[in-house]
């Protein structure tokens, strides 16, 4: 559905969209990155080793830092759409 | 994420305008995406804090759902005293 | 008094000056949300509407971020053109 | 730092990829130079809360070390994880 | 606030240096508006936490203008330390 | 070291180069006026002016602050230098 949507757009419009994904990626990792390391990391460091426990964390953060991302995700997109049609019937 | 009808473009012709929409499309992209990734990073760190388990569990799950509720009606509350703000003292800030 | 300003400054200038002040709005606009978010909200969310006193306290809590900002504003703007003054004399 | 390798760029033609390289280029320098000052920041508060001398003791030392190596550790393993993600759910995220 | 001033910038013809100089006016620009939002939101969590009432109390206005008056003083201090770190270590960073 | 390694560029990567270069000064500062401001001023405003402590703090903080700077800044160079021989290997 991606794809056939990006058809119908310009070759600078494409690049731009792109840019944005990546912009967006980008940020959605940082902040998986900062997030995670500060619900699991001990901030007293006694060597430069993950233990086992910290490892774990960082894996269960991920995944639901993930399921929280896409839900989110699919509320904006929801309130966009709204937003959007409520712009069009004002601009009318 | 309408920052941009609440300025002042009296002052610029219509090719400045048509340039500068362009610009404030680019911008509303980013601000979209601030918008998501901060939204997430506010929640997650508000409603997630135990890791004995990969699933979210029900109770986080109605955390998030009221923190973006909150975060909305709360941005909107304090959208509308910004656009009256604007409003009384003109365009506002330094230029 | 900005208008007239703004009428001596070329195509370019006009729309770089836009563009910062829309910057300036958006920056603004962000800390507001989170700063009174922060002073205002209670984290344990146990149901998705604002309180009485959460709205309330949001709405004094814009009336002084606002007034705040404004008067860091002037201030600033009394430094900076103090500066300008220095780098010109610096430059001749 | 690579995350440019995750996108799926497939849509796009032979002209269009090569532009964006020259941007991917850009924003990797910027990445990096975040990268750089956030770890800085991050590690030098978690490490150093001494000012009774201007030289970095062993021990702050120590812990500037152990901070970075936890740091890069956690970003490899995060990293794999979040690759892993994309991998499943295609290009993700809003367009 | 005048970071311009720090770089070495002799390997560059007049050419370069006179675009270098457009973009440090932008840059500028943007540098005075994160400071003036960075400034009003440090000083404005540090001094108003109370919200029986919509007007900023004498003893928050005094707290704002120190702050405002330390900010300055601690960055201009830090500013020459900067300087004159920079100097010692000619361009510095990684290129 | 550095001019010799400016000549083999073209002129668009030397302002490139030069952009990246104020980003990561700017960026850098920023950091050390938060991280130092954090650290060493007290948050109770009783007057406008640096104790003595206060400022001799600052010098401190900043002395540190360079030194841990340039301290990650070689341990991320010879990591980026391993990931580049790596990247290049793979492109092979």
């Amino acid at each position: 559905t991606t794809h056939s949507s990006m058809d119908a757009l310009s070759s600078k419009q494409r690049i731009m969209a792109q840019e944005a994904e990546l912009d967006a990626l980008t940020g959605m990792f940082n902040n998986l990155l900062t997030g995670c390391q500060n619900k699991c990391l001990s901030t007293n460091h006694h060597d430069g080793e993950l233990t086992k426990s910290e490892s774990v964390c960082l894996d269960r953060c991920a995944a639901k830092y993930f399921d929280i991302h896409e839900r989110i995700g699919e509320k904006l997109q929801d309130m966009q759409k709204a937003q959007m049609q409520m712009n069009s019937t004002m601009q009318q | 994420l309408s920052l941009c009808l609440v300025m002042d473009l009296s002052h610029l012709n219509d090719a400045e305008r048509r340039q500068l929409e362009g610009l404030f499309e680019k911008k509303q992209m980013q601000d979209f995406i601030e918008l998501y990734n901060g939204l997430t990073k506010r929640c997650f760190d508000q409603c997630v804090n135990d890791f004995t388990s990969r699933t979210v569990s029900g109770k986080e799950s109605r955390c998030i759902s009221y923190c973006v509720d909150k975060f909305f009606k709360a941005s909107q509350r304090l959208g509308q005293r910004f656009a009256e703000h604007q409003e009384t003292t003109g365009s506002g800030g330094p230029q």
